[in-house]
C-alpha cells in the first residue's frame, strides 16, 4: 500500500511500505550499477555499483526470510545486511545509516512522513559520525542533508507524504549535481586532489536514486 | 577484457579454492572469504590480522604463516572486506595474548575494520589497530582522506609478525609496526590502468606516451599525469617524493623494495632497483636489504612502487627472522 | 611501448647491475653477462650452469645460489647467450667434480652451448649437456626443432642442485636432470603477446576476444588460435595436451607449477591452479607439490603455462632439499 | 680496389675488398634492421635484425683494430666475432660459415672468385654441419645454396666477377623469396606448423643482403 493511500487514513507508513522501497532501490541499483561504476572509475576504483547491487541483492535475499511486519525491525535488517554484504565505503556507510534509522524508529508497525523524517536524520547521524564528512566533501552526504532539509520544509509547509517525497528526491538530485565542481575530501576520490573536480560522486549518486524510490513508493498507491 | 577467470563474480572464491589447493599449510574458509595458518590459534601468541580488497596479491593471504600474518581476510576485488570477516578472523586466531589488526588507511578499510575491532571487543577480544600509511603521493591533510597504506605493509607485516613469533606481548608488537610505519615511505607509478574483473574495462584512459606518477593499488588515477621518460628519471622522480618528506641520508641504512604493480616484467624492477641503489649511494645511504618482485598489486597494471624503510638493529633482526608464508619465505 | 628502462640496448646489463645491488649472496659480472653465486666454484661439486635469451626473469638468475644453479648466462632479450659467456661461467664454476649444461631446446641455445662445450672440453673441463624439452605444444619430429624446454626447466634446476649440493658425481647429476625433463610436460596460453624493447611494438597482434594455445617463452605465436573462454575451459584444454601425451592417473604425484607469463596478476593464476588441482582429483592423481607465480616469463605477456612433472619418492626429496635463491627460497 | 678493377689485373680479390665487402653488409644491417626484425616478428622472435646489426657493427669494431692484409685471416676474424657477439641461432651459423670461409681461404694476400667460391662453399658446409638444415626447411640455407650454384654456374660460363656476384645475389634473392610458402622445419618459425607458411623467412633475408652487398663491391671500382 503506497503513502498516499496510506496517507488518506492518516499517513500511515507500514512495512510494506518499506519493502516495497528497498525493492525499488535495489532494482535501480541493479540497473545503474554500470552508471555508478563507471563514475567511481573516474574518480575511484570502479566498483560503487557493484558494490551497492551486491549489496541491495543481499538485502533482498534476506528480507525473503523475515517475517516481521515493524518498519522498524526491516530497516534494521537492511543496515546490517549492507554491513555484512557491501565492504568498502559504502557498506559501513549506508549501513549504519539504515541500521540507526531503524532503530530509531523503534516498534510499531505504522508511521508518518514526520517520523520516518526522524528515523532518517539519525541515520544520517550515524553516517557523519562513523565518516566525518561535511556538506562539500564530495561524498554521500552531499546529497543526503539537502534532501532531509526539502522533506522538512515540505512537511512544515503541509504538504503531502507524496509531495515531500517529490522535494527531498529533487534536492537529492540537486546535492549530487553539486558534487561535480567540488574536489573531494574525503575517500578515495580526496587522493586525486584538484583532479577530482569535475567529476560527479557516485555515492552522492546512488544516495539520490535512494530517495528518487522513495518517491515512486509513496507516488504509487 | 582478457582474463583468466571463469565469472567476475567468483573469482575471489576461485582465488581462494586455488590457494587452499596449493597451500596445505594454510586452512582457507572460502565461503567467509578468511584465510589462516594451519596451525591458528597459537596459544599466548600475539595474532596479526590483515585484510583489505582483493586484487593486490600476493598481499595480504601470501603473507599467511608463521613469522608473519596469522589470518588474512579479502574482500571483493578492490573492495575492503567486510567487518564480519575481521570479527570472525580475529576470534579465531585469537591465542589469548591479543590480536593486531593491520589497517591500510583507505576509509573503506578504515570503518570495516573499527566496526569488527568493536564487535569484537563486544566480545572481549583484546585489539590493537595498527593503521599504515605510508604513500607520499597523497598529502595527509584535511584536505584528503589521509595517506593511503601501501608498500610499507608487507614491512609492517614481515617485522611485526617475526616479534609476535618471538612472543613480544601485543603492547610491543602493536608499537613495532608502528615504528616500522613510521619509517617507511612509498611512492607509485602506473604505465598503464589495470582492468577488474567486474568492470571489465580499464580504470582510467592513458595515452601510449603517458603515465601517472603517485598512484595508489586501486587503479586510481595518480596526482600527476606525464610523458614517460627513462627509468633513472622516473627513480629520481619517485625517491625525490620520498625523500622531500622523509630523507635518507649518511649512513642511513634502507630495506629497498621495488614492488611490480602487476604487469610489469621483472627485468624492468631490476632496472628500477638499480637506480633507487645509484641514488642511495649518492646520499652516502646504505642498501641494507632488498626486496625486488610483484609484492603489493593492482591486478594487471604496469608500473612500479618504491617502498623505502629506514632500518635499525632491531627492525634488520626482526626483518631476517625467519619467516614461511607462500609469497615470502626464509629461514625456514 | 611504456618500459621502465634507460635504452633498449641497455637493458640486459642494467637490469644485472640491479641484480648486483639487490643480491650481495651473487656474484654478477656484468660485461661478461654472467650471474655466480658468490661462493663459487664450490670445490668437490658437480656445478650446474645454464643460460638463454633475457626476458624469462627470475628464471636464469634468480635461480642461482646453494641448492640451485652456480652460474647463469643471459643473453640479450629473447636471443641465446653466445658460446664466451657459457665457457667464461664453465670455467669459473668448475670445481673438479664436472659441470652440467642445462640447456633449453631452442636452435641458438643448443648451438651456443654446444660450441661452448666443445671449447671447454678442449681446455680440459668435463661437461655434460642437459636437453630441456617438455613443451607439448610443439610435435617433436622431423619438422620442427622439436620441443621447446619451458617450465620445466626450473624442476630441473632445483632438483639436480639438490643432488649436486647433496654430492652427487656429474653422471647421477645429469641422469636425474634427465630424469626429471623425462617426466614434466609443460602447455602454454598467451592472452596478448609481449614487446620487446628493442622492437618495441608487440610481438603479434592478437584480437581484444582471442587467445593464442600452446606458445613459447619468447613471444612467438602459438600453434592455434581460439576466442578466449573461461579459465576452467581453457585449464582443461592445456591439461588435455599434457595428458595426450604424458598421462597423470590414479596414484600419480604431480608437482604442479602453474606459472605466469608475466602480465597476468597472481590471483588469476590461484584461479587457475585451481582447475588444474579439480582435473588431477578427476583422475585420481594428487597435487603433491606446488608452485604459483612468475617463474619462466615472456616479458610482458599476458597468460600463463602449466607443468606437470611426476613426482617419485627421489624427486619429491630432492624438491624438498633447501635452496637459496632470489627466487626460489626455502629450508635455509 | 673493387672486384673488376681486380680482375683486370688477374682477378685479385685482396684484404681491401674483403674489408670493404664486411663494411656494406654492415652498413644493410644497420638500414635492415627493423625490415628483419618485423620479418622475425611474424615467424620468430622478433630480435633478428637487432641481432645481425649487433654483430656487425662489433665486427666493424673488431676490424679497425685488425691490421692484416690477409683476405682469409680477416673473413676469420668476422665469423669468430659474429660467434662471440651475436648469440641466437644467426650467430653461430653466420659465425661458423664466414670462419670456416676464412680458414679455408688459407693465407696468402690474392685470391679470384673461385677460390672464393671455394671458401663460401665450405663456410656453407660449416653452417649445415652445426644446423642441420636443408633447401627446404626455410632457412639461411635456402638463399646461401642456390647463391653458390648461380656463382659456379657464371664461374664455368666464364662470366666477371661483376656478373658471377650479380647472379649469386640474384639467386639468393630468389631463394629468399621462395621461402615464403614453405612451412618452416628448422628454427623457432618450425613452432608454428602450418601457421609459419606465408612468411619470409629473416635468415634468407640477411644472406640476401650479404650477396647483395658483395655485389656492389664487385660492380664498384
Ligand atoms: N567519509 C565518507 N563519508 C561519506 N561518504 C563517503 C565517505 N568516503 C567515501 N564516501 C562515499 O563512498 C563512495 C564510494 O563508495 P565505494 O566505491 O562503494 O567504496 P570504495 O571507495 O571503498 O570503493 C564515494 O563516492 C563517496 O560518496
Ligand atoms: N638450423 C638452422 N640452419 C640454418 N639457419 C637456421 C637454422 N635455424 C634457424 N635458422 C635461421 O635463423 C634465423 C633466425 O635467426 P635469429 O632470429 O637471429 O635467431 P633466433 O631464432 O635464435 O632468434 C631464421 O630466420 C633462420 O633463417
Ligand atoms: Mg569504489
Ligand atoms: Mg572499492
Ligand atoms: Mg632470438
Ligand atoms: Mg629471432
Amino acid at each position: 500500500m503506497g503513502l498516499i493511500a496510506a496517507a488518506r487514513k492518516g499517513a500511515i507508513v507500514d512495512a510494506a511500505f518499506v519493502r516495497e522501497w528497498i525493492a525499488k532501490v535495489s532494482q535501480s541499483m541493479q540497473e545503474q550499477r554500470e552508471y555508478l561504476t563507471q563514475l567511481d572509475a573516474a574518480i575511484g576504483d570502479a566498483d560503487h555499483g557493484v558494490n551497492m547491487n551486491r549489496g541491495f541483492s543481499a538485502v533482498m535475499e534476506k528480507l525473503g526470510g523475515v517475517e516481521s511486519e515493524d518498519p522498524g525491525e526491516i530497516l534494521t535488517v537492511v543496515g546490517s545486511t549492507l554491513i555484512s554484504k557491501v565492504g568498502g565505503a559504502a557498506g559501513p556507510l549506508y549501513g549504519s545509516a539504515f541500521r540507526q534509522a531503524g532503530k530509531a524508529l523503534g516498534d510499531g508497525s505504522e508511521l508518518d512522513p514526520s517520523r520516518l523524517l526522524v528515523a532518517l536524520r539519525a541515520g544520517l547521524e550515524a553516517m557523519q559520525k562513523l565518516g566525518a564528512a561535511q556538506v562539500g566533501d564530495k561524498t554521500i552526504v552531499d546529497a543526503f542533508v539537502p534532501a532531509l532539509d526539502a522533506w522538512q520544509k515540505e512537511l512544515d509547509a503541509g504538504g503531502s507524504p507524496g509531495s515531500i517525497t517529490t522535494r527531498a528526491r529533487e534536492a537529492a538530485e540537486e546535492g549530487m549535481r553539486s558534487t561535480v565542481p567540488l574536489q573531494a575530501r574525503k575517500g578515495r576520490a580526496s587522493y586525486l586532489g584538484p583532479r577530482s573536480v569535475g567529476h560527479q560522486d557516485p555515492g552522492a549518486t546512488s544516495t539520490a536514486l535512494i530517495f528518487a524510490a522513495l518517491e515512486r513508493v509513496a507516488g504509487s498507491s | 577484457m582478457k582474463k583468466l577467470i571463469n565469472e567476475p563474480d567468483r573469482v575471489v572464491k576461485d582465488a581462494l579454492e586455488g590457494v587452499a589447493a596449493a597451500h596445505p599449510e594454510l586452512r582457507v574458509d572460502v565461503e567467509n572469504q578468511v584465510v589462516y595458518r594451519a596451525d591458528s590459534p597459537v596459544s599466548g601468541k600475539v595474532a596479526l590480522v590483515s585484510g583489505g580488497g582483493a586484487g593486490h596479491e600476493p598481499l595480504h593471504a601470501g603473507f599467511v604463516g608463521p613469522g608473519m600474518l596469522d589470518a588474512a581476510c579479502p574482500g571483493e576485488v578492490f573492495t575492503s572486506p567486510v567487518p564480519d570477516q575481521m570479527l570472525a578472523a580475529t576470534k579465531a586466531v585469537e591465542g589469548g595474548a591479543g590480536v593486531v589488526h593491520i589497517v591500510k588507511n583507505y576509509t573503506g578499510d578504515v570503518m570495516n575494520f573499527q566496526l569488527a575491532a568493536e564487535m569484537a571487543a563486544d566480545d572481549g577480544a583484546k585489539v590493537e589497530s595498527v593503521l599504515v600509511n605510508d604513500d607520499v603521493a597523497v598529502e595527509d591533510s584535511l584536505y584528503t582522506a589521509g595517506r593511503r597504506g601501501t608498500g610499507a605493509t608487507l614491512c609492517i607485516e614481515k617485522i611485526a609478525g617475526a616479534l609476535a613469533e618471538r612472543g613480544g606481548d601485543l603492547g610491543s608488537v602493536a608499537s613495532v609496526a608502528r615504528k616500522v610505519n613510521e619509517r617507511s615511505r612509498s611512492f607509485g607509478i602506473a604505465l598503464t590502468a589495470c582492468t577488474t574483473p567486474s568492470a571489465g574495462t580499464p580504470t582510467f584512459d592513458l595515452p601510449d606516451d603517458e603515465i601517472e606518477l603517485g598512484i595508489g593499488i586501486h587503479g586510481e588515477p595518480g596526482r600527476k599525469r606525464v610523458k614517460i621518460t627513462s627509468a633513472a628519471e622516473l627513480t629520481k622522480i619517485a625517491a625525490q617524493a620520498i625523500f622531500d618528506d622523509y630523507p635518507f641520508d649518511k649512513g642511513d641504512k634502507a630495506l629497498v623494495m621495488v614492488n611490480g604493480m602487476g604487469g610489469t616484467p621483472l627485468i624492468e624492477l631490476y632496472v628500477v632497483f638499480n637506480e633507487v641503489a645509484k641514488i642511495l649511494a649518492e646520499r652516502g645511504a646504505e642498501v641494507e636489504r632488498a626486496l625486488v618482485g610483484d609484492y603489493v598489486t593492482s591486478l594487471d597494471m604496469a608500473g612500479c612502487s618504491i617502498t623505502l624503510c629506514k632500518l635499525d638493529q632491531e627492525l634488520t633482526e626482526l626483518w631476517d627472522a625467519p619467516v614461511k608464508t607462500p609469497a615470502l619465505r626464509w629461514g625456514s
